[in-house]
């Protein structure tokens, strides 16, 4: 990471402490981890992009003339697995968590360093297995498993099953190691009600990590079993209720969504109250909010599940739950937007990213409702409404925030600031590219068009072309930020230790950090988002 | 340190307590009481669970208050599994 | 920044740089330990569930097949493991008074029921495995329900063989810990790894407490009327 | 076929107005908290933008406000959830009398048996103005029924029945797609639904080459299998009678009860000995292997005949027949 063009000597910090890639790959820095998972995942994300993009060329015509069904199905279970499990979960978690959650309560580092290290490490096996399978074909079952379809039928699906079963202790590791971290690893005065929101979401996901995921791993081994020694477990015709499978795996396979937006949501949050120079309205409902969207998230997962074969009841029941849930994500639109208020609101490129990230969470959160009312569930559920719906969600919602973070905390992340130009339009093509894919599919799915085809009806067609067409302007969006934050890698101003004017912990070191994030343990005495009296000037911060 | 020393008679008495526990419920099995036979017997295991818990695993003697929290929170989650889950399969028919 | 302000840091070896002081980093141990026991409890709990469903589901068969448990072999098994968990405790305890050679003791016996346990158990699997009660592989079964009880003797296999899995996790795990502590890596004031692994240990047993009744002492045929 | 907009799925059932309906009204409150949130962002993005000299001024927040979009939205979304409750339950409760159809569902084709003796693949026949009852299987692995001019929706599990219904109201053909996920040609198990006046309906019935009735069938299996031998017509029998047992509750031997519906026959053909009636003694043989489930179909349509009124009892299904008084469970 060479910087000639700096005027002064560059002051010693994670990233030119040490070179050479033992000093990687042995690393327990939480920044240099980040740096690990960072590279991995935007990997594992242009994978899972490609496969999108042949999925959605493969549905330019109702005919299934690009690939074969098999390959399509394919298609699409590998860009699930890869995206959900391979770039959503530790998206922001463990490239923006891991920089910044040690940092923004003034810790020196995670509870347990090499935890950390050995969670990127197993997510690393987890990708090794991931593209055997892929490359020796890949598996057929649907990102979801469905038994009996998984245990007697598609291909690969141990392969797949063992990539997801590791990988999730990866996820586990790093959801335990925040929890502590938050708990016992808080600079003196960094009190509960002190916590930056981004440090309470990864709280909040950190306990969804690490009370969900070990059931998915049981459930993922139990499928293995059956599948390889014929153990009757789920399926039917060993006795088993394949319904049984459904309930484990979405009791984890649904708050793992949460996984997926709470982190994004608190990214949102940073931004939002930074770039209106205020305070985040409401910052105890907001904290309360990630915490009931954590808890109540595990209550609803039978919602998928409502023409499955489940009771009436047990489907009242989870409608009325998934209503409650919906409350916590309505009182944080509401907040985000009220911070603006009257606020001092520049448009730099995270707000932008912001400003998508609220209309189409919203969106997102809004159709929610739709799937969560029973009667309607039952006609767009397993359509391209679901599809339009998550993607929503994880696209709209997620990669939106991932993108916003990444660049917010470019400038502390590589010293350096990206090109604010590029910056904005890649912002301004991700949104319209991203609406022109979706938005089409709310209309297909509510038409009746079932999701996982490889071929449809012919008056489904102009609706896909709008789709396949937005797929390729979203694919434009997502190489521009990949081609220029490279480029100001070399290139970019020198970014100095607070160029947003922000008021985090981790904007009073140096960017980049040093290896310990600061020179003297900071003790903290203002509030979270004090920007009435930014603390900058009375934190001595050496030169 | 925050760790109170147990003293061995204490662990003595709880294994002793435990051991009888054990007894019990094989005894209590053989005994026929139709659907209370597995109440009985989980009842039993419970209250081993306690015993191992709040003395062998220390959490009677901890300082850290939010050990009982994180496991609380642990066998909540279990039960939001095993109650919401039952719900479907107590309640379903064929409409 | 090698060496910070907080320089009682720099003179405990069993201290970590980015803790600030021993106790930190003992509490954050511990609760990582019980955080980690949370995961374990979940991993359990889907085989749980899955048992409290078929159970309900089948109850009759869960019966018969619970029929064909060792009863004795199941109720030695709890004591060897219940004792375990007594040696396991002493042994956390003389690391607490840094009674090096106790703690070495301790463990050593702890080992030696957690192996007893498992060589009763492997008896146990080879007896089914001989009258094929393995469904899928080495399955025959005289009788009205037997995909029934094959379910009983799946989750059978499988509830055990995981907790069987922990144990040979644990067994070695005490072994590093004996190892240490020959060398002397523990003292009164750090003996934390030795505590964690006790924690460990006894919530495998917790998990046989639970296993226990569930597998071997339903077989009572409920004949109510 | 299709409407000239196509932006709206062909309304044809009796379900897809109320489901319409809901869902224009959740079209609608979306749109207006969309068009909120985005005029509010906008105008606070334009009119507080970031101007010199212009400071922001800290407001902490305000518990009123909080307290106000929790229980509006709460207020609301109750009102979707008794509403889409409502919906559902009327989309899941078959009327009493409905006709039944039996469906198989296998990698990658739909079965129809109807009643009548008549049996379908890949399209199915149903007259217009009629409740039709679906109860459904499959084969292998999971499938899902799915009809969007219905609003119709249900997964067929293997080795269980589910149950949809549906009320036709405009003569039409209408796709019929599975919905979940089955494997290599999912998007290829399509087929139509064709709804017919009644008077067509019944020439297309009688038009078909059907050698007598499910039921009728189901008797042929029934004997050929030996059922008879042990369910016998009087209470000498080896097995419970099962005259008129069908849809009553039942004494089982561990002392439970369960109600004679589908999936009881079905599980007591297949594993006979998971809930053996009171009084009998746990010796059937399973049959699993040696019935297809479409000759389970026809056995299930044929206990089910066994407790319906003789023909001509002017379509009272309540009304109990004289020959259902025989004992049969409690013996």
């Amino acid at each position: 990471m060479a910087a000639i063009a700096a005027p002064i000597p560059e002051r010693e910090n994670y990233l030119n402490k040490e070179y050479g890639i033992k000093s990687w790959l042995l690393t327990t820095d939480h920044k240099r981890i980040a740096l690990l998972y960072l590279l991995s995942i935007t990997f594992f994300f242009f994978i899972g992009g490609f496969f999108a993009l042949l999925i959605r060329l493969e549905l330019l015509t109702p005919a299934g003339d690009l690939v074969q069904a098999d390959t399509y199905n394919k298609l699409f279970t590998m860009h699930g697995q890869v995206m959900v499990f391979f770039f959503l979960i530790p998206a922001v978690p463990a490239v923006l968590g891991n920089f910044l959650v040690p940092m923004m309560i003034g810790a020196r580092d995670l509870a347990f360093p090499r935890v950390n290290l050995l969670s990127w490490y197993l997510y690393m096996i987890g990708a090794v297995i991931m593209l055997y399978t892929i490359l020796t074909g890949g598996a057929d079952t649907g990102w979801t498993f469905y038994t009996p379809l998984s245990t007697q039928f598609a291909t690969n699906v141990i392969g797949a099953a063992l990539s997801i079963f590791v990988v999730g202790f990866s996820s586990i590791l790093t959801g335990l190691n925040f929890i502590v971290t938050v708990h016992r690893m808080r600079a003196p005065g960094m009190t509960w009600s002190r916590l930056p929101l981004f440090v309470w979401a990864n709280y909040a996901t950190a306990i969804i990590q690490v009370l969900g995921t070990p059931v998915l791993a049981i459930t993922l081994m139990l499928v293995a079993l059956e599948r390889i020694f014929k153990l009757g477990i789920f399926d039917p015709r060993l006795g088993g209720d394949p319904l049984l499978f459904q309930h484990l795996f979405w009791f984890y396979s649904h708050p793992a969504v949460y996984i997926m937006i709470l982190p994004g949501m608190g990214v949102v949050s940073e931004i939002v109250s930074c770039f209106s120079r205020k305070r985040v309205f409401g910052y105890k409902f907001m904290a309360l909010a990630v915490i009931a969207i954590a808890v109540l998230g595990f209550l609803v997962w039978a919602h998928h599940m409502f023409v499955a074969g489940i009771s009436l009841y047990a489907g009242m029941v989870f409608s009325f739950l998934s209503y409650l849930v919906a409350i916590p994500s309505a009182i944080k639109v509401f907040n985000w937007t009220a911070t603006m208020y009257k606020g001092s609101i520049s448009y730099s490129t995270p707000m932008l990213y912001a400003f998508g990230f609220i209309g189409l969470f919203t969106m997102g959160g809004l159709t929610g409702l739709f799937l969560a009312a029973l009667g309607l569930n039952v006609h767009v559920t397993d359509t391209y409404f679901v599809v339009a719906h998550f993607h929503y969600i994880m696209v709209g919602g997620m990669v939106i925030a991932y993108l916003a973070g990444i660049h917010f905390w470019w400038p502390k992340i590589s010293g350096r600031m990206y090109p604010e130009f590029w910056g904005k339009l890649a912002a301004m093509i991700i949104f319209v590219g991203f609406n022109l894919t979706f938005f089409p599919q709310f209309v297909l799915g509510y038409m009746g068009m079932p999701r996982r085809y490889w071929q449809y009806s012919p008056e489904f067609q102009i609706l896909n072309v709008l789709s396949t067409a937005g797929a390729t302007i979203l694919a434009v969006g997502y190489l521009l930020p990949m081609l220029y934050l490279l480029w100001s890698m070399r290139y970019g101003k020198i970014a100095d230790e607070n160029p947003w004017g922000a008021v985090g912990l981790e904007w009073m070191t140096t960017s980049p950090p040093t290896t310990y994030n600061f020179d003297e343990t900071p003790v903290v005495t203002w509030e979270a988002y004090d920007y009435e009296h930014p603390p900058l000037r009375e934190v001595p911060v050496e030169r | 340190m925050a760790h109170q020393v147990v003293s061995s008679k204490t662990y003595v008495g709880i294994w002793a307590a435990l051991i009888c526990l054990t007894v019990l419920t094989a005894a209590a099995s053989r005994i026929e009481l139709g659907p209370f036979n597995i109440v009985l017997a989980l009842l039993i295991a419970t209250a081993k669970a306690s015993l191992v818990v709040l003395i062998f695993m220390g959490v009677k003697y901890i300082s850290q208050k939010m050990t009982v929290v994180v496991l609380v929170a642990g066998l909540f989650w279990l039960g939001v599994l095993l109650v919401l889950g039952f719900t479907d399969y107590a309640s379903r028919t064929l409409n | 920044m090698s060496d910070s302000p907080h320089a009682i840091a720099t003179h405990d070896p069993n201290l970590q740089h980015h803790f600030a002081t021993a106790e930190q980093q003992q509490d954050a141990s511990v609760m990582g330990m019980w955080v980690f026991l949370i995961t374990e409890i979940m991993f359990f709990g889907g085989m749980f569930f899955g048992y409290m469903i078929y159970r309900y589901l089948h109850y009759q068969a869960w019966s018969e097949g619970s029929q064909h448990m060792d009863f004795w072999w199941g109720t030695i098994n709890t004591v060897v493991l219940l004792c375990s968990s007594l040696t396991m405790a002493m042994g956390v305890r003389s690391a607490q008074l840094g009674r090096r050679k106790a703690i070495v003791i301790f463990l050593v016996i702890t080992i030696l029921f957690g192996l007893a346990f498992l060589g009763i158990k492997a008896i146990e699997y080879h007896h089914h495995w001989v009258s094929q009660e393995f469904p899928g592989l080495h399955w025959h079964w005289e009788g009205p329900n037997g995909q029934e009880v094959a379910l009983f003797f799946s989750f059978y296999w499988a509830m055990t063989g995981f907790h069987a899995l922990h144990m040979i996790i644990g067994v070695g795990l005490v072994s590093y810990i004996i190892f240490q502590a020959q060398k002397g890596r523990y003292n009164e004031s750090y003996f934390n790894p030795v505590e964690n692994v006790g924690l460990y240990w006894h919530f495998v047993d917790l998990v046989w407490i639970y296993l226990y009744p569930l597998l071997y002492l339903i077989s009572n045929k409920h004949t109510s009327g | 076929m299709f409407e000239n907009l196509p932006l709206w799925p062909a309304r044809a059932s009796t379900l897809a107005g109320n489901v319409d309906a809901l869902y224009i009204f959740l079209l609608i409150l979306s749109g207006f908290m969309c068009l909120a949130i985005f005029s509010m962002i906008t105008v606070f993005a334009v009119r507080y933008r970031r101007r010199a000299g212009v400071e922001a001024e800290q407001i902490e927040g305000s518990n009123a406000l909080e307290f106000t979009w929790t229980f509006i939205p709460l207020g609301i979304f109750l009102v979707i959830f008794v509403w889409g409750t409502i919906v559902y339950f009327q989309g899941r409760t078959p009327p009493q009398g409905a006709a039944e159809i039996y469906t198989v569902a296998k990698q990658w084709m739909w079965k129809f048996q109807h009643i009548e003796g008549q049996r379908e693949i890949n399209e199915l026949h149903v007259p217009v103005g009629r409740d039709v009852r679906m109860i459904m299987t499959s084969q292998d692995v999971i499938h899902s029924f799915y009809v969007p001019a219905f609003r119709v929706k249900q997964d067929v599990l293997p080795g269980r029945y589910t149950v949809a219904w549906f009320h036709a109201t405009k003569p039409g053909t209408y796709h019929l797609f599975c919905a979940e996920y089955c494997g290599t040609m999912h998007s290829g198990m399509v087929g139509s639904v064709v709804v017919m006046e009644p008077a067509q309906y019944e020439a297309w019935l009688s038009g078909g080459g059907a050698s007598g009735s499910l039921a009728e069938t189901g008797q042929g299996i029934f004997q050929s299998l030996g059922c008879s031998t042990c369910h016998r017509m009087d209470t000498q029998g080896r097995g419970p009678n099962l005259t008129g047992v069908f849809g009553k509750p039942v004494l089982l031997e561990d002392g439970r009860t369960v109600t004679a519906d589908e999936n009881y026959v079905r599980e007591s053909i297949l594993n006979p000995g998971a809930k053996v009636v009171s009084g009998f003694k746990p010796i059937m043989p399973t049959f699993q292997g040696l019935v297809s489930e479409e000759q389970l179909n026809a056995l299930v349509a044929y206990v089910k005949s066994l407790a319906q009124p003789p023909a001509g009892a002017a379509g009272t299904p309540n009304l109990k027949p004289p020959t259902s008084q025989t004992p049969k469970t409690t013996k």
